[in-house]
C-alpha cells in the first residue's frame, strides 16, 4: 500500500512541478512552483524517513521555507511594485490575498512546528496511534494547506469552489487521526454536513453565473474581476438567489450559527495541531470565500438587503456561541464555540463589506486560538483527560502553561490591550457609523457575554490545588510557540499604527 | 472695659448655670412629687465632692477611657464658646452651624466608645441605643439649624442669632417650630424623659446612666459636669429661638435681652420639670415615633423658611 | 514643566514595567522572591510619581506615546492637568503606603499566594489606574479600564486555593465586564456623534448625547459600586489581600468617578434627566451602603460597604455639580466639584487607612469576624490608635479631613438651598442635608461599632487573644496615611487653592474657594487638644490621683466571661429591627430545656440578612441566562439527521427572505 | 407550451428519485439511483447534439463512466461488503417519505415557475426541469433526513448533487466544463472518502446505522 501511494503520491506531481519550473522561467512563476513542489516533498519524507522525529523537524522545517517562499513571492505586492501578481486571469493574488496567504502559512507552520512535539508526545501516550496514521496525517496536513493557499489565489468563482471542496476532502482525515470511535463520528458529521453545504454553494455559483448570463453577458463569467466589473447589470434576483446558496453553502463551512454543528466535534475530536489548523485558517477559508461573494454583491444592485442578512447572521452567531459557551464540558469544544462567537464578529464585518476589518479580526482569532489550541493540546496529554472537571490547579502544577492560556484566553475574547480587542472595536465602530445600533448592542453583549463565561471556565482550570495527575513535561519547549504567539497578539494590540489601514476606514 | 464685664459674665455663667439648671431640675421634680428634695445648691456640693475623690477603673479599659472626658469636657467647653446660648456671649471665630453639629458629634463618639471601653455589657448596651437615638435624631437637628440658617442666609451661628437683625413676619412660625424641633431633639440628646430616666437605677433601661456607669470620683465628675453643660447650651439655643419668636412683638435691648436669656434658660429647666412628671417612660421600641415629632417639626420649620422667601420677594 | 511632569511619569512606568518583567521572569523560573525589591521600586515610584503630580499641578499638558506604540484608530495618549495630578497625588500616596505595608502583609500569606503573580499583578494595577486618570481618549481609556479589571481580579484570587475568593472574583470580572460593555457603547455612540476619540472634543450639551451619556454613566457607576450596581464590591473588596483592598477601595473607585468628572462635567453635560438619575442613585447608595455596613459582620466587608455610601456621597456632589451647571449657577457648581475632588482624596486616604488596619488585626488575629475578635486594644495599640484617627475621619469628625470635605458638600448644599433658584431645588438641597445627617449618624453608629467591638472589650476568641504588634514598615504605613488625614483636617483652607485650578478649568467663573472655606480648623485642632490635654493634666493624669484598678460592673456576681460582651449583631440590631423590610430580616430563637419557660438550658438565636437586589433581581437573570445556555444544548444533540435538518430549514428561511424582500 | 425531451427526461428522472425513496432496500435504492443518473447522461448527450456543443459530449462520458458505472458499481461492493441490506428508515416510514416529496415535487413546481429565469435564454425547457432538479434536491435531502443507514445517506447525497447537476444543464447555457470537473471531483473524493469511513464505522460499531451516532454532543 505505502510504496504505491509513495510512487503515486510523489513521481507524478514532481513531474508536474519540474515541468512547470521548465516552461515558465519567471521567478515568481518559479518560486510557486517551488511552494508546489514542498507539500510532495513532505509526503516523499514521510513515507521515506523512518525515524517520526526526524519527520517532525524536516515538515517544520519545510514549512517555514514555503512560508520564507511565499513572503519572497509576495513582496513585491507590498513594496507597491505591482497592484496583483498574475498568475492568470483565474489566478492571481491582490495585497489582501496576500496578506490571508501569509497568515494561513504562520498559522500552519506554528501549528506543525508544535505538532512536531506533539505526535512525539503522542506516541507515548498509552493508546499511541500508528506511525502509518502519523505520516499520512503530516501529508495530508501539507496538502490541505496548500488548498488553503489555492483558496486565495482563485479569482474563479468555480476554482474557489473547487479548492474549498479540495479542503473539506483533505482536512476530513485529518479529523479522522485518531482513528476512535469519536473520531470516526465526527469526521462523518464533518464530511456529510458540509457535503451537504457545498453543493449548495455550487448550487449558489450556478446562479451568480446565471445572472451574469441572463443580465449582463451572453455565455456568462465566473471570474471576480469580470463580475465587479458588470455587477450592476446582472439580474438581482439571480443574484440575491446565488448569494444566499453561497452564503448558507460557505457558511457551513465557516460554522455560520445553525450549520456549524459539525465544527465543534471536529475540532474537539482533531489532534490539537490540526484543530489549530482547522481553526486558524480553515474557518478563514470559508469566511473569505463568502466575502468574495459578497465583494460582487456589494458592487450590485441588491447590496443593502444582502449586507443586512449578513450582519445578523453573524450577529446571531455571535449570541448564540455565547449562549453555547455557558455550559461546556470539555475544553477543547469550548473553544471550538469561542471560535464561532469569533466567526459571527467576521460575518459581520464581512456584512459591512469591510474587508480589511475582516482581515484584521481574521488575524487577531487565529492567532489567539492557535494558541489556545496548542496549549489546550498540551494540557490533555499533560493530564490524559479531555474534560473540563478534570482540569484543575493549572497555575499551581504547570505555572507558564495557566500563564499563556490565561493571556490567550483574554486575546481570544477580546480584551484590550490585546490586537482582538481593537478588530472588534473598528468593526463596531463601523457598524456604528452604518447605524447598525441593534447589531452593535447584541454583539456587545454577546462579547461581554462569552468573555464572562470563558474566563469562568479558564479560572476553573487555572485555579484550585494542584492536579497531581498531571505531568509537567518540557516547559519552555512545549510553550515556546504559545507565548510568540501571544507576544505577537499583544503587539497587534499595542503596536497596530494607523499605516497598517490607513486606506480602510 | 464692657467687653471684659461680658467675657466674665459668660465664664461665670459657663460654670454656675449649668449646675443651677440641674439643680432646678431636681428640685422641681421634687416638688412635684412632693418631697422637699436637695437644695439648689446640692450639684455643686455633688461636683466637689467627687472630685476630691479618686477613681476606680476597669482593668479592660484603654486611654479611650481615661482620655474620653477630658476630650469631651473640652470639646463641650468650645461648643459653649460657639453656640449663642446667651445674649451677652462674646463672638468666636467660624461658629458655624455644621462644625457645631459635628463637635457635639465628636462628644458622642468619644463617650460612646468609653462606654464600650470597658467591655460591660451594659455599657455595650446604652452605647448602642445611644448611637442609634442620635442617629435618629440628627436629621432633624440638622435641618431645623438649617431652616433657620436659610431664613439668616448665613450658616455662623452668631449671624443666625443676631437678635439685632430684622426679622419679617414670615420668620415666626419658623423660629418657633424650630424651637419646638430642637426641644424635642434635646429630650433624646440630653437623655431625658420620656425618652431616657435618668433616675432609674435599672441598668438595663438607662442610656447615659448606663453609658457612665464604669466612671468614677473625678472621671465622673468631669462626665456630670460636662453633661449639665451641654444641657444648659441647648437650653439656651432653644430658648434663643423662642425669644427670636418673641422679638417681632416685643423690643429686647441688651440688658433685658441678657436677663431674660439666663431666666428662660431656668424657664426650659421648669418646662424639663413638668414634662419628666407627666409623662411616662417610652418603650424602647416606640422611641423612633417620638422622634419622627422631632422630624416633623425641623420639616415644618424648612418648609416656612422657604415658603416665607417665596412671599417675602413675590408678596403674597 | 512639562518636560519635567511628562518624563516623571513616564519614567515611574518604565521602572515599574521593567520590575515587574524581572519579577515575571523570576517567577518564570521559580526564583525565590525578596519582597524588598519590588517594594522598593515601588515607594521609589511612589514619590517621582508625587513629584509628577506637583508638577502637572500647574500644567495642562497633553502628550502622545511615541511611534510605534498606536492603537489602531487613536495614539496611546495622555492629559496631565491640575484635575489628573489630584488623583495621580492620591494614588501615589497609597501607592506608598502600600509599598511600605505589603512585605509584612506578605509574610503572613507567603505559604498561600504566587510573590512573583503579586507583585506583577499589583504593579499593572497600579500602572492601570495612573493610565486610566491620564488618559485622554476613549480607545486609551478602554485599554487601562480593562487592564485595571483583569489585574485586579487576578489579584483578588491571588490565593489560589480560597474558594470564597474565586467565586468573588468571578462576581467582580462579570459585574466589570458589564461595565465595560456599558462604556463600549456608549463610547461608540460618542464617537459616532463626534466623529472624535479624545475626550476633549466631547461635548455632551446637545440633546443626541443622552442615550451616551446614560450608558458611559452607569458603565461607571458600575465600577464605582454606586447603587444599583454595587452587590459585586462587597464580595470583590473583603477578599483581595489587604494592600490591594485599600487600593481597591482607596483609588479604583475615585478613578471611575474621576472618569465621570473628567467626562460629563468637563464635558458639560446639561441634560437634567442625567443628572437627577444620577443624584437618585447616590442619594440611595449613600443610605444604602452605610445601612447595610452597620450590619456586617466581617470588619472588611463593612469597610467594603462604606465605600459605597461614600462613593454615593461622591456622585451626588458630581450630579449637583451637573444640576447648577444646567441652571447656570456656575460659582455653585464649581463648590459641588470641588467638594467631590476633596472627598475623593480624603476618603481615598482614610479608606485606605481603615483596610490596611483591618489587614493588620487580619494577619495577626488571623480572623476578621467582629465576634471572635475584641480586646486588641491592648495587643495592636499603635494600630488600634490609628484605626481610631481613620474612623473618626470616616464619621467627619472635626478636626480631621473627613470633616473639612463633608462640611465643603454641606456648605455648597446650603448655598444651593440660599440662592432659591426655585423651592423644589432649595427644598431638595435641604432634604440633601437632612439625608447627609442621617447617614452621618448612622456611619458613628457603624464606626463606634467596628472599634467598640473590634478592639475594645476583651478578647473574644483565642486567636484574637494572642495577637502581637505588627512590624514597623506596616506601622509606618499607616502612620503616614494617619498624618496625611490630620493635614488634610487642619489645612483645609489652603488645600482649596490646590483645587481651585481643576474648577476654573470645568467653571470658567468659579469663586475663590479659599474664601469660602472660612473655619480655622487649625485653631480648633488646637483648642480642642489643648484644652483636652490641660484638663487631663488637671485632674485625670496618675500624679493627681492614683487610679484603683478592679474588675469590670457584673452587679456583684462574680466575674464576667468574655461570652457576656456585647456581640457585633447585638450592637447593630436596633438598625437591623427597624429596617427589617431592606434587609430582608430574620430572626429565628430556638429555647431549649426540660422546663424550657422557667429553666431554659441552651438558648440559641440566628438572625440572618439577605441582600435585595442580588437575591430578587441579579440571581433571577443569572438563572435565565443560565437556563438558556442549558437549553441551546438541546440544539447540538448529536443526531446528523437534526443536523441536516437545520441546512433544510435555514435553506427554507433564507429563500423565503430571498423572495419576499 | 410544448414538451421537449429535455422536460420529459429531467421529469421522468425527478419521478425516479422520488420512487427510489419508496424502498428500503439499499440495492434498489442503488439501482434507481444509477437509472437517474441514466436518464441525466441521456440528456446531456441530447443538449450537445442540439445545441452542438461538443464538449458535452465529453461531460456525458465523464457523466456516464464516473457516475453511471463507477459509483454504483464501488456502493454496491460496499453493500455487499458490509451486507447491508435493508434501511429501517427512521421517524416517517419509507412510503410515507415518498409521498411525502411528492408532495415537494409540486413544491418544486411551483419554485420552479417562480424562480426568477428569463425563459427567453434556454427556451422552453426552463420550467419544467426546473421541477425535475429542484424536486431532486428535495428527495436527496429529504433521503438524508429520513434514513439511517450511512450507505443511503451518501445516494441521497448523489442524489442532491445530481439536482444541482440538471439545474447547471438546463438553467445556464453553455455551462463551463470547469464546473462538471468540479463536481466530478466532488463526487469522486467524497463517495471515497465516505467508502473508507464506512468500512470503519461498520468495524467499530458493527453497523452504519448513523442515527446512533450520538456521542458527539453539547
Amino acid at each position: 500500500m505505502n510504496k504505491q501511494l509513495l510512487a503515486s503520491v510523489i513521481l507524478v506531481p514532481f513531474a508536474v512541478a519540474a515541468a512547470m519550473i521548465a516552461l515558465n522561467q519567471t521567478l515568481n512563476m518559479q518560486l510557486l512552483a517551488s511552494v508546489i513542489l514542498i507539500p510532495f516533498a513532505v509526503a516523499s519524507a514521510a513515507f521515506l524517513l523512518e525515524d517520526l522525529k526526524q519527520i517532525g523537524r524536516v515538515v517544520a522545517f519545510l514549512s517555514w521555507m514555503q512560508l520564507g517562499l511565499i513572503a519572497l513571492i509576495v513582496y513585491p505586492l507590498f513594496a507597491g511594485q505591482t497592484e496583483r501578481l498574475w498568475l492568470s486571469a483565474d489566478f492571481y493574488l491582490t495585497r489582501m490575498d496576500a496578506c490571508f496567504v501569509l497568515l494561513t502559512g504562520v498559522v500552519a507552520s506554528c501549528a506543525l512546528t508544535h505538532g512536531h512535539l506533539f505526535y512525539q508526545r503522542e506516541m507515548l501516550a498509552e493508546r499511541p496511534p500508528t506511525e502509518k496514521s502519523v505520516r499520512f496525517n503530516y501529508m495530508f496536513a501539507m496538502f490541505f494547506v496548500l488548498a488553503m493557499y489555492a483558496v486565495y489565489l482563485c479569482k474563479n468563482l468555480g476554482w474557489l469552489w473547487i479548492c474549498v471542496e479540495f479542503t473539506t476532502l483533505l482536512s476530513a482525515p485529518l479529523v479522522f487521526f485518531s482513528r476512535t470511535k469519536h473520531a470516526l463520528e465526527a469526521t462523518w458529521k464533518y464530511l456529510i454536513i458540509c457535503s451537504v453545504g457545498i453543493s449548495f454553494a455550487l448550487l449558489g455559483t450556478l446562479f451568480i453565473f446565471a445572472s451574469g448570463q441572463h443580465g449582463a453577458v451572453s455565455g456568462g463569467t465566473l471570474r471576480i474581476d469580470e463580475l465587479i466589473a458588470i455587477a450592476p447589470k446582472l439580474d438581482p434576483r439571480l443574484l440575491r438567489f446565488g448569494f444566499i446558496f453561497c452564503l448558507l453553502g460557505y457558511g457551513t463551512k465557516a460554522g455560520m450559527f445553525p450549520l456549524h454543528s459539525w465544527l465543534p466535534d471536529a475540532h474537539s475530536e482533531a489532534p490539537a495541531p490540526s484543530s489549530a489548523l482547522l481553526s486558524g485558517s480553515l474557518l478563514n477559508c470559508a469566511l473569505f470565500s463568502i466575502w468574495r461573494i459578497s465583494e460582487v454583491v456589494a458592487a450590485s444592485q441588491t447590496s443593502t438587503l444582502m449586507s443586512n442578512v449578513t450582519v445578523w447572521l453573524g450577529t446571531i452567531t455571535v449570541l448564540a456561541a455565547s449562549l453555547f459557551l455557558i455550559r461546556q464540558y470539555s475544553l477543547k469544544r469550548l473553544f471550538a464555540y469561542s471560535s464561532i462567537e469569533n466567526v459571527g464578529v467576521m460575518l459581520v464585518a464581512i456584512g459591512l463589506n469591510a474587508g480589511w476589518l475582516f482581515f484584521l479580526q481574521a488575524v487577531n482569532h487565529s492567532i489567539a486560538k492557535v494558541s489556545l489550541f496548542l496549549l489546550s493540546g498540551n494540557i490533555v496529554q499533560a493530564t490524559g483527560k479531555k474534560n473540563l472537571p478534570q482540569q484543575t490547579g493549572l497555575m499551581a502544577s504547570a505555572p507558564v502553561w495557566a500563564v499563556l492560556m490565561t493571556m490567550s484566553a483574554f486575546a481570544g475574547t477580546g480584551a484590550p490591550p490585546f490586537g482582538t480587542f481593537l478588530s472588534e472595536w473598528l468593526i463596531l465602530m463601523k457598524a456604528m457609523d452604518q447605524h447598525y445600533y441593534v447589531n452593535v448592542a447584541l454583539v456587545i453583549i454577546g462579547l461581554s457575554l462569552s468573555f464572562i463565561v470563558v474566563c469562568k471556565h479558564i479560572g476553573k482550570i487555572i485555579l484550585g490545588a494542584p492536579n497531581p495527575n498531571l505531568q509537567y513535561f518540557r516547559p519552555l519547549a512545549s510553550s515556546a510557540i504559545p507565548a510568540l504567539l501571544v507576544i505577537s497578539s499583544l503587539c497587534l494590540g499595542l503596536f497596530s499604527g494607523a499605516a497598517l489601514w490607513s486606506g480602510t476606514l | 472695659m464692657m467687653a471684659v464685664g461680658v467675657y466674665v459674665l459668660f465664664f461665670a455663667c459657663v460654670l454656675l448655670l449649668p449646675p443651677c439648671v440641674i439643680g432646678v431640675i431636681r428640685k422641681g421634680k421634687a416638688l412635684m412629687q412632693g418631697r422637699v428634695g436637695a437644695p439648689l445648691s446640692q450639684p455643686f456640693f455633688d461636683l466637689f465632692k467627687l472630685l476630691g475623690k479618686d477613681q476606680t477603673v476597669s482593668q479592660t479599659t484603654t486611654w479611650i477611657f481615661r482620655s474620653s472626658c477630658a476630650m469631651n469636657l473640652a470639646t463641650t467647653l468650645i461648643i459653649a464658646g460657639i453656640v449663642p446660648w446667651l445674649s451677652f456671649k462674646p463672638i468666636f471665630p467660624g461658629d458655624d452651624l455644621f462644625l457645631l453639629l459635628y463637635l457635639l458629634a465628636l462628644c458622642r463618639f468619644m463617650t460612646i466608645l468609653s462606654a464600650l471601653d470597658s467591655g460591660s455589657p451594659f455599657g455595650a448596651f446604652a452605647a448602642s441605643r445611644e448611637a442609634f437615638l442620635s442617629m435618629l435624631v440628627e436629621p432633624a437637628m440638622f435641618i431645623s439649624l438649617g431652616a433657620l440658617a436659610l431664613i439668616a442666609h448665613s450658616t455662623s451661628l452668631h449671624v443666625v442669632f443676631d437678635l439685632s437683625l430684622p426679622c419679617s413676619t414670615y420668620d415666626v412660625p419658623v423660629w418657633l417650630a424650630a424651637a419646638a424641633a430642637l426641644f424635642l431633639g434635646s429630650i433624646v440628646d440630653l437623655s431625658r424623659m420620656p425618652i431616657d430616666d435618668p433616675t432609674t437605677h435599672l441598668e438595663l433601661t438607662m442610656v447615659h446612666e448606663a453609658m457612665i456607669i464604669e466612671n468614677s470620683g473625678k472621671n465622673l465628675a468631669l462626665v456630670e459636669f460636662t453633661h449639665f453643660l451641654r444641657m444648659a447650651v441647648v437650653y439656651g439655643l432653644i430658648s434663643q429661638c423662642m425669644m427670636h419668636a418673641v422679638g417681632r412683638l416685643v423690643e429686647f435691648n441688651q440688658l433685658t435681652a441678657a436677663i431674660v436669656s439666663v431666666v428662660s434658660i431656668l424657664g426650659m429647666a421648669v418646662l424639663t420639670v413638668w414634662i419628666e412628671s407627666v409623662f411616662v417612660k417610652l418603650r424602647w421600641r416606640s422611641t423612633p415615633e417620638f422622634i419622627a415629632y422631632a422630624m416633623t417639626m425641623s420639616f415644618f420649620a424648612t418648609g416656612g423658611a422657604l415658603i416665607g422667601d417665596m412671599y417675602a420677594r413675590h408678596g403674597l | 514643566m512639562q518636560i519635567i511632569a511628562t518624563f516623571l511619569v513616564t519614567a515611574t512606568v518604565l521602572l515599574w514595567l521593567v520590575c515587574s518583567a524581572t519579577m515575571a521572569a523570576l517567577a518564570f523560573f521559580g526564583k525565590k522572591i525578596n519582597h524588598l525589591v519590588p517594594s522598593t521600586v515601588l515607594f521609589a515610584g511612589g514619590l517621582t510619581m508625587l513629584l509628577a503630580a506637583m508638577f502637572g499641578w500647574q500644567i495642562n499638558y497633553l502628550w502622545d506615546a511615541p511611534w510605534p506604540i498606536y492603537l489602531a484608530v487613536a495614539p496611546l495618549s495622555s492629559h496631565l492637568d491640575a484635575l489628573s495630578s489630584i488623583f495621580i497625588g492620591l494614588l501615589a500616596v497609597v501607592v506608598i503606603s502600600v509599598s511600605l505595608f505589603s512585605p509584612g502583609y506578605l509574610e503572613h500569606l507567603s505559604h498561600k499566594i504566587n510573590n512573583g503573580c503579586y507583585w506583577v499583578e499589583l504593579f499593572l494595577f497600579i500602572i492601570g489606574m495612573l493610565g486610566l486618570i491620564l488618559a485622554a481618549n476613549a480607545v486609551t481609556f478602554l485599554v487601562f479600564w480593562e487592564l485595571i479589571a483583569l489585574s485586579s481580579v487576578l489579584l483578588v484570587v491571588s490565593d489560589l486555593s480560597n474558594r470564597q475568593a474565586r467565586v468573588a472574583a468571578f462576581i467582580y470580572l462579570g459585574a466589570t465586564r458589564i461595565a465595560t460593555g456599558f462604556l463600549m457603547a456608549g463610547f461608540l455612540w460618542m464617537h459616532s456623534l463626534c466623529q472624535s476619540w479624545s475626550f476633549s472634543d466631547w461635548h455632551f450639551d446637545q440633546h443626541a448625547t443622552l442615550i451616551p451619556a446614560v450608558l458611559i454613566v452607569i458603565g461607571l457607576c458600575i465600577k464605582a459600586g454606586i447603587w444599583p450596581f454595587h452587590d459585586w464590591l462587597p464580595y470583590a473588596h473583603p477578599a483581595a489581600p489587604a494592600p490591594v483592598s485599600a487600593l481597591m477601595s482607596g483609588v479604583m473607585i475615585k478613578v471611575s468617578l474621576y472618569a465621570l468628572i473628567r467626562l460629563l462635567v468637563m464635558g458639560g453635560l446639561v441634560s437634567p434627566w442625567v443628572s437627577y438619575m444620577m443624584l437618585a442613585m447616590g442619594l440611595i447608595s449613600l443610605f444604602w451602603g452605610i445601612l447595610w455596613a452597620l450590619v456586617q459582620k466581617d470588619l472588611k466587608s463593612l469597610l467594603a460597604y462604606c465605600s459605597i455610601e461614600n462613593a454615593g456621597l461622591i456622585l451626588v456632589c458630581i450630579s449637583l455639580a451637573i444640576i447648577c451647571h444646567g441652571i447656570n449657577m456656575p460659582e455653585i457648581g464649581a463648590l459641588f466639584l470641588a467638594a467631590a475632588i476633596f472627598h475623593c482624596v480624603n476618603h481615598g486616604l482614610f479608606k485606605s487607612l481603615l483596610f490596611l488596619g483591618a489587614g493588620a488585626i487580619d494577619c495577626r488575629a488571623h480572623t476578621r469576624d467582629l465576634e471572635l475578635l475584641g480586646g486588641l486594644a491592648g495587643k495592636l495599640p499603635w494600630t488600634m490608635f490609628f484605626f481610631v484617627i481613620g474612623s473618626a475621619a470616616i464619621c467627619s469628625l472635626p478636626p480631621l479631613n473627613g470633616f473639612s470635605s463633608k462640611w465643603l458638600i454641606y456648605q455648597s448644599l446650603f448655598m444651593l438651598a440660599n440662592k432659591f433658584h426655585s423651592i423644589w431645588l432649595s427644598g431638595l438641597s435641604m432634604s440633601c442635608i437632612a439625608i447627609l445627617g442621617l447617614v452621618s449618624g448612622m456611619s458613628l453608629y457603624c464606626f463606634t461599632k467596628a472599634i467598640g467591638i473590634g478592639f475594645l472589650g476583651r478578647p473574644r476568641s483565642h486567636a484574637a487573644e494572642h495577637a502581637t504588634e505588627v512590624t514597623l514598615p506596616m506601622l509606618a504605613a499607616q502612620l503616614l496615611l494617619a498624618l496625611c488625614c490630620v493635614a488634610l483636617g487642619i489645612s483645609a483652607p489652603d488645600w482649596m487653592a490646590v483645587m481651585q485650578p481643576a474648577c476654573t478649568a470645568a467653571f470658567s467663573n468659579a469663586p475663590v474657594l479659599s474664601n469660602v472655606y472660612t473655619i480655622p480648623m487649625a485653631l480648633f485642632a488646637f483648642l480642642i487638644a489643648g484644652t483636652s490635654a490641660i484638663i487631663y493634666v488637671l485632674w485625670l493624669s496618675d500624679q493627681t490621683n492614683n487610679v484603683k484598678k478592679y474588675v469590670t460592673w457584673e452587679c456583684g456576681f462574680g466575674d464576667l466571661t468574655k461570652r457576656m460582651q456585647a456581640t457585633a449583631t447585638g450592637f447593630a440590631e436596633n438598625v437591623t429591627y427597624t429596617f427589617s423590610p431592606l434587609f430582608l430580616y430574620s430572626a429565628r430563637s430556638k429555647i431549649a430545656g426540660r422546663d424550657r419557660r422557667h429553666f431554659p438550658e441552651d438558648v440559641t438565636l440566628q438572625v440572618s440578612t439577605t441582600p435585595v437586589l442580588a437575591s430578587r433581581i441579579y440571581m433571577p437573570i443569572v438563572r435565565v441566562v443560565n437556563w438558556l445556555g442549558e437549553r441551546m444544548l438541546l440544539l447540538q444533540a448529536g443526531s446528523i439527521h437534526l443536523y441536516l435538518c437545520y441546512i433544510l430549514l435555514t435553506l427554507v428561511a433564507l429563500m423565503v427572505i430571498g423572495v419576499l424582500i | 407550451m410544448l414538451v421537449t425531451v429535455y422536460e420529459v427526461i429531467g421529469i421522468m428522472s425527478a419521478v425516479v428519485a422520488v420512487l427510489m425513496l419508496g424502498s428500503r432496500n439499499v440495492q434498489i435504492q442503488l439501482s434507481m439511483y444509477a437509472i437517474q443518473i441514466w436518464l441525466i447522461v441521456a440528456e446531456t448527450a441530447f443538449f450537445a447534439w442540439q445545441y452542438k456543443q461538443p464538449h458535452f459530449y465529453i461531460i456525458a462520458l465523464t457523466l456516464l463512466l464516473q457516475r453511471a458505472i463507477l459509483v454504483p458499481l464501488f456502493l454496491h461492493g460496499i453493500a455487499r461488503r458490509l451486507n447491508v441490506t435493508r434501511d429501517p428508515g427512521m421517524i416517517v416510514p419509507a412510503p410515507l417519505t415518498m409521498h411525502l416529496s411528492v408532495l415537494l415535487f409540486g413544491l418544486s413546481f411551483f419554485v420552479g415557475q417562480h424562480l426568477p429565469m428569463p425563459s427567453a435564454v434556454s427556451g422552453p425547457i426552463v420550467i419544467a426541469s426546473a421541477t425535475g432538479s429542484i424536486s431532486h434536491l428535495f428527495s436527496g435531502l429529504v433521503m438524508m433526513l429520513t434514513r439511517r443507514l450511512a450507505l443511503s445517506q451518501i445516494v441521497g447525497f448523489l442524489t442532491l448533487e445530481n439536482g444541482v447537476y440538471l439545474f447547471a444543464l438546463s438553467q445556464t447555457d453553455g455551462l463551463p466544463l470547469l464546473m462538471e470537473m468540479a463536481v466530478f471531483i466532488d463526487i469522486l473524493g467524497a463517495v471515497m472518502i465516505a467508502g473508507v469511513l464506512m468500512f470503519s464505522i461498520k468495524k467499530s460499531f458493527e453497523h452504519i446505522d448513523v442515527s446512533r451516532l450520538k456521542e458527539l454532543k453539547h
